[in-house]
């Protein structure tokens, strides 16, 4: 009993960072048709940035944190707007440019930071909420609890704002919107913004629990990928779905087979694809 | 060019077909038998389901229902290459140069067998193929010279040009000569008089009305019965994915039934 | 007289090419006992066969793959168990993990039949990230530790006991994976000036129309993935040859996937001599630039962007087409009238 | 007084010209119809005018330099309901009329909805379905529907028949009518359907290979001999 409960709870938990990780990704995609490769970057980013204000100005975790958020939701769209979007309508070459955009970010924390991992330290420290036998730590309590909060905030701007209205609109048809007098470029940029700052919380979260390293970045752009390939491109409740699939199945394996941890997520996502090319939720092409 | 054991001289039978996408029945019990050697018109409103048919005939899209068979054997459910090698080739109706490739090349794609390791044509004879279709259908006109010229040891005077130098004419024309390239007995012809002057309608129409000659049957697509009518040799009329009518153009243009579809919306 | 400057260009790119040859013949000579400069040429030659392999099937095809290390860790695994556990000289073992490469294109090819675009990508680098895994998993390894083969010695007889060299002799392991890196080049040039690479190109280009050109777009798409990992596999067995050691940070790394990507980028996608040049001036610079540290990468990768950005063809493709501008604009003085029959 | 004006305006796929010296205008309040054969460029035209594609020229319109930019157009009241509709198939009927007056901060934007609902009865029924699971005439519907949300001093149609059962085409055919009559908008119609424009326009333009080849009044191009053996078949 105690065994299920707690992968009830942990799978949770950490299924629930995958999801902010890859909403924004799906959200990306939706609107601007990027399958955004540097998107783990941004979280690796944001950690950094609070490391950095932590480390040089003395910074609590709460402030350098709101820093880190910040910092990428402005850079986000600024990488879209000054990079990926003059590229215009080339898939391939995009995608490869937001490649070497992740690589590239990797490189420069190196640079910055040098190789070896960095952990912040945890909102709140120490204490456990307790089930029984299950303690978990405040932090990881925390985390769960702004992500789903998060997502939830999400979903009530997708579904019941003008924005939120006007950014499904572009998703279904950017040129229907455009012609309905949305300002495309205008929304584009803030879904990037919006997308970069729930990476970077993410990031941060997982950066306390873990820390960060230069090359954390690509788990992060690999579960993102995943997620929402296995969720369906373009749809928003697949990639929640699908990032719950993983967290889950990650936890389930660590729990029962730790050694076969990577794999059995690989193996899913692999046997989707053959059985159901589109994904869960893909909407059909054409 | 005639086959042996064709029975009633039909070289495509269209036999109780249906396809639907998600909740649109595209097509409808739909059955046609194409003859050999003719031009037969398939009309209808835009959205009748005509392109929908050729996706059928060269296996882009399965159908749900009924059978299709060309020169006797059946090809329901044939993967669209091997379409192509029995005898079946498409245009489409926005013209699908493979951009990135000179004009010779785009003709010369479509040559290359399947066999891997088979011979195929020889270098020499694949591009006197090709220069002989370019000619053959003025692909490079517009380039001041008539016709593709085979300069000099297999130089042609388009094989440096790129599709996007052509304009719409000879791109129309670029994809019929992709499409004979394959040695078609049937031809379908999607829009070929689509965004055409008067002038090249005409010169278009010679074009397909000499294939004929050489015995190439042909399906011609349009939504517009007036620019098929004097090409044509018969007249299938589609309408919600189903036959409206059929018969000689001259039995389709009194037929009530066809110009209740094409006139009504406007005259009431 | 007609096409003189088609011609002409021929030969000027035929001596840039054979100069360049030259000069690769000639760097055990001119480097003689620099045995770090020559490791580096070895490096680069490794890559460019990888590098031209992506380009094989992501340039030339268009099934862009993430997991190109999956066919060199495939070949490298394949080659190193099979020297160091029975004894079989490299020669043999190299060949074979490309076969054992292309055996696994063959089974990441039967998926991605059905996939286009990301979602074929995606495929591609789960492959890659899937055999990662499973290697450690297995403990595939001699020492077990993760995965890794490493030199042991033998307690008995004292003997260390490796995965063998292609030749004690590091110039004859250069010539050797010089011209193997040559007569792929030229085998690739050839393949993607037939009507195979034709085909390649008419279903990057537009799947639907080659299909409607009766082209067979699975059968190729296969080709292609095998081929490109055949090739792959043979970097990589080269490689672990090279290195004497294999593990799935070595050989199996996301990076050598980014490597050849980069490489590509840098030197044209959808070329073969491209890449190989991209691959040169990536390994040069990594190895030769090492002083400078991490900026070096950081430059290599920034300049890759900038090209991706300002010349999306690729330097080499860019250059091809100017002159083939130039070429045409050379027009025949005279028409020669019925020439064609 | 002119609504829309254009001289030489010029539209370039690549080195292939789609449009060649188009001029072209529109007065406040009439109802002008562009029709050809398919292909010959009256939805590049569509999109030239409402900055989808780029072209070289000036257009004016309501005595201003028509700016290229699709939001910009928007905002002055120039709406284009494109061919093939582009609406928001996995949203609501209700929302996608509404996304329509996104631009519009004015307090009728309600009214207007409930009068888009008086024009097509069909869509208050179905308000709350998502458009992906209409038919392709009520669709239709939602397209004109949202494009009148927008508030158009001109309203640009794009093959609003293509594909339509004539039952629905005399729907449209009547709206068409009411539209004009009530709300007293400038309306540009562009149709392969020579009879269906004739029927509402006050002046054609025929285009042909991307270029004007004759303009003038309905009743005097109803006359040409030219249209009539081609396009009207009488």
């Amino acid at each position: 009993m105690e065994v299920i409960a707690e992968v009830l709870i942990f799978g949770f938990l950490i299924s629930s960072l995958y999801a902010l990780v890859s909403v924004g990704f799906s959200m990306i995609f939706g609107v601007a048709g990027v399958l955004n490769l540097a998107h783990g970057a941004m979280a690796m980013f944001a950690a950094y940035i609070a490391s950095w204000a932590i480390m040089t100005f003395g910074l609590g975790f709460l402030p350098a944190s709101i820093l880190g958020v910040l910092g990428v939701a402005l850079i986000s769209p600024i990488l879209y707007w000054v990079i990926i979007r003059p590229l215009g309508e080339k898939p391939v070459v995009v995608f490869l440019a937001t490649l070497l955009l992740g690589v590239i970010f990797e490189q420069a924390m190196i640079l910055a930071f040098g190789f070896n991992a960095r952990v912040l330290p945890p909102i709140i420290k120490g204490g456990f909420i307790v089930f029984g036998d299950i303690r978990i730590l405040y932090n990881r309590a925390l985390a769960g609890a702004v992500a789903v909060i998060l997502i939830g905030l999400l979903w009530l701007f997708i579904t019941r704002t003008k924005y939120g209205k006007a950014i499904q609109g572009i998703s279904m048809s950017t040129k229907g919107a455009a012609l309905s007098g949305i300002p495309t470029h205008k929304i584009i940029l803030l879904v990037w913004a919006i997308s970069g700052a729930l990476a970077a919380i993410a990031g941060l979260f997982s950066a306390s629990f873990l820390g960060v390293s230069p090359l954390a970045d690509r788990e992060f752009t690999v579960i993102a990928f995943s997620t929402v390939v296995l969720g369906g491109l373009g749809s928003l409740p697949g990639s929640l779905l699908a990032a719950f699939i993983i967290g889950y199945v990650e936890t389930i394996t660590v729990q029962f087979a730790p050694e076969a941890r990577g794999l059995a997520s690989l193996a899913i996502l692999i046997v989707v694809l053959i059985l159901r090319p589109q994904g869960l939720f893909g909407r059909a092409h054409e | 060019m005639s086959k042996a054991g064709v029975i009633n001289g039909a070289i495509l039978q269209f036999d109780g077909v249906s396809k639907s996408f998600g909740g649109l029945q595209a097509i409808n019990h739909l059955s046609f038998d194409v003859r050999e050697g003719e031009i037969l018109g398939l009309i209808g409103p835009n959205g009748a389901g005509k392109t929908t048919i050729f996706n059928l005939i060269t296996g882009v899209y399965h159908p749900d229902q009924g059978k299709i068979r060309f020169q006797n054997t059946e090809i329901t459910g044939w993967q669209p290459h091997r379409v192509v090698n029995a005898g079946i080739a498409r245009t489409f109706q926005i013209p699908r140069p493979f951009h990135h490739k000179t004009i010779t090349k785009n003709v010369e794609i479509a040559l290359i067998p399947n066999a891997i390791l088979s011979h195929g044509l020889s270098k020499q004879e694949r591009s006197d193929t090709v220069s002989q279709l370019c000619a053959k259908v003025s692909v490079c006109k517009i380039f001041g010279t008539e016709g593709c010229h085979l300069i000099e040891d297999g130089f042609c005077d388009c094989m440096f040009e790129f599709p996007s130098a052509l304009p719409h004419a000879a791109l129309r024309n670029l994809e019929i000569a992709k499409a004979m390239a394959t040695k078609p007995n049937l031809l379908l012809l999607d829009e070929p008089f689509a965004g055409l002057t008067m002038s090249e309608v005409d010169d278009m129409s010679a074009l397909l009305r000499t294939m004929k000659q050489e015995g190439r049957t042909q399906i011609v697509v349009d939504h517009n019965m007036r620019g098929l009518m004097r090409l044509v040799d018969r007249v299938v009329v589609i309408n919600f994915g189903q036959k409206l009518a059929e018969g000689t153009p001259e039995e389709i243009a009194k037929n009530p039934a066809v110009q209740e579809a094409y006139l009504s919306g406007s005259s009431n | 007289m007609i096409l003189k400057r088609a011609r002409t260009l021929t030969w000027v790119s035929a001596a840039i090419i054979l100069i360049s040859l030259g000069f690769l013949i000639l760097v055990p000579q001119l480097f003689v006992g620099n045995s770090f400069l020559i490791s580096t040429f070895v490096f680069a030659n490794i890559y460019s066969i990888l590098a031209m392999s992506w380009d094989l099937l992501s340039g030339y095809t268009g099934q862009i793959s993430f997991g190109h290390s999956f066919f060199f860790g495939i070949g490298a695994y394949t080659s190193a168990l099979l020297s160091m556990h029975l004894g079989w000289s490299p020669l043999y073992t190299i060949p074979l993990g490309g076969v054992m490469a292309s055996l696994g294109g063959l089974l990441v090819a039967t998926p991605a039949l059905r996939l286009r675009g990301p979602y074929l990508s995606l495929i591609t680098l789960v492959s890659a990230l899937g055999i990662d895994q499973l290697i450690r998993v297995l403990k595939l390894g001699s020492t077990g530790a993760e995965g890794a083969i490493q030199c042991e010695i033998d307690l008995a007889t004292g003997v260390n006991h490796c995965v063998p060299p292609i030749s004690a002799n590091e110039v004859e392991v250069y010539y050797f994976a010089l011209g193997l890196m040559v007569c792929i080049a030229i085998f690739l040039i050839f393949l993607v000036r037939s009507r195979i690479g034709l085909a390649f190109e008419a279903i990057r280009d537009d799947e639907e129309a080659a299909e409607a050109a009766g082209i067979d777009a699975k059968k190729y798409k296969i080709l292609a993935f095998m081929i490109s990992g055949f090739l792959a596999g043979l970097a990589g067995a080269v490689m672990v040859h090279k290195m004497q050691q294999a593990s799935p940070g070595l050989v199996l790394d996301l990076n050598i996937s980014i490597e050849a990507i980069v490489a590509s980028v840098l030197g044209g996608m959808g070329t073969i001599l491209g890449p190989v040049g991209g691959a040169y001036f990536y390994i040069l610079i990594r190895e030769l630039l090492r002083p400078f540290g991490q900026w070096r990468l950081f430059a290599v990768f920034v300049i890759a962007l900038l090209i991706l950005l300002f010349i999306p063809r690729g330097v080499l493709a860019e250059i091809r087409l100017r002159l083939m501008h130039w070429i045409k604009s050379e027009k025949p003085k005279e028409p020669q009238q019925g020439a064609r029959a | 007084m002119k609504l829309l004006e254009m001289q030489e305006i010029n539209v370039f796929y690549g080195k292939a010209q789609a449009l060649h010296d188009i001029a072209l205008d529109v007065q406040d309040g009439e109802f002008v119809s562009i029709i050809g054969p398919n292909g010959a460029g009256k939805t590049t035209l569509f999109n030239a005018i409402s900055g989808l594609i780029s072209y070289k020229g000036t257009i004016i319109f309501g005595g201003k330099v028509l700016p290229k930019k699709t939001y910009d157009t928007v905002q002055l009241g120039l709406i284009h309901c494109p061919e093939g509709r582009s609406l928001f198939p996995f949203m609501t009927v209700v929302d996608n009329l509404r996304l329509g007056a996104y631009r519009r901060k004015d307090k009728e934007v309600e009214r207007d909805l409930q009068e888009v609902f008086e024009l097509f009865p069909r869509l208050k029924e179905r308000q709350r379905q998502l458009v992906r699971t209409l038919s392709g005439g009520e669709q239709q519907m939602v397209a004109i529907g949202r494009a009148l949300m927008g508030k158009p001093r001109l309203l640009m149609l794009d093959e609003p028949t293509l594909g339509l059962a004539p039952i629905v085409r005399s729907h449209i055919s009547k709206a068409l009518d009411e539209i004009q009559s009530r709300h007293n908008v400038t309306i540009l119609l562009a149709e392969q359907n020579a009879d269906f424009a004739f029927k509402h326009s006050d002046r054609m333009y025929l285009l042909e290979t991307g270029k004007i080849v004759r303009q003038g009044t309905s009743a005097e191009l109803q006359y040409d001999p030219y249209i009539q053996q081609a396009y009207l078949g009488h």
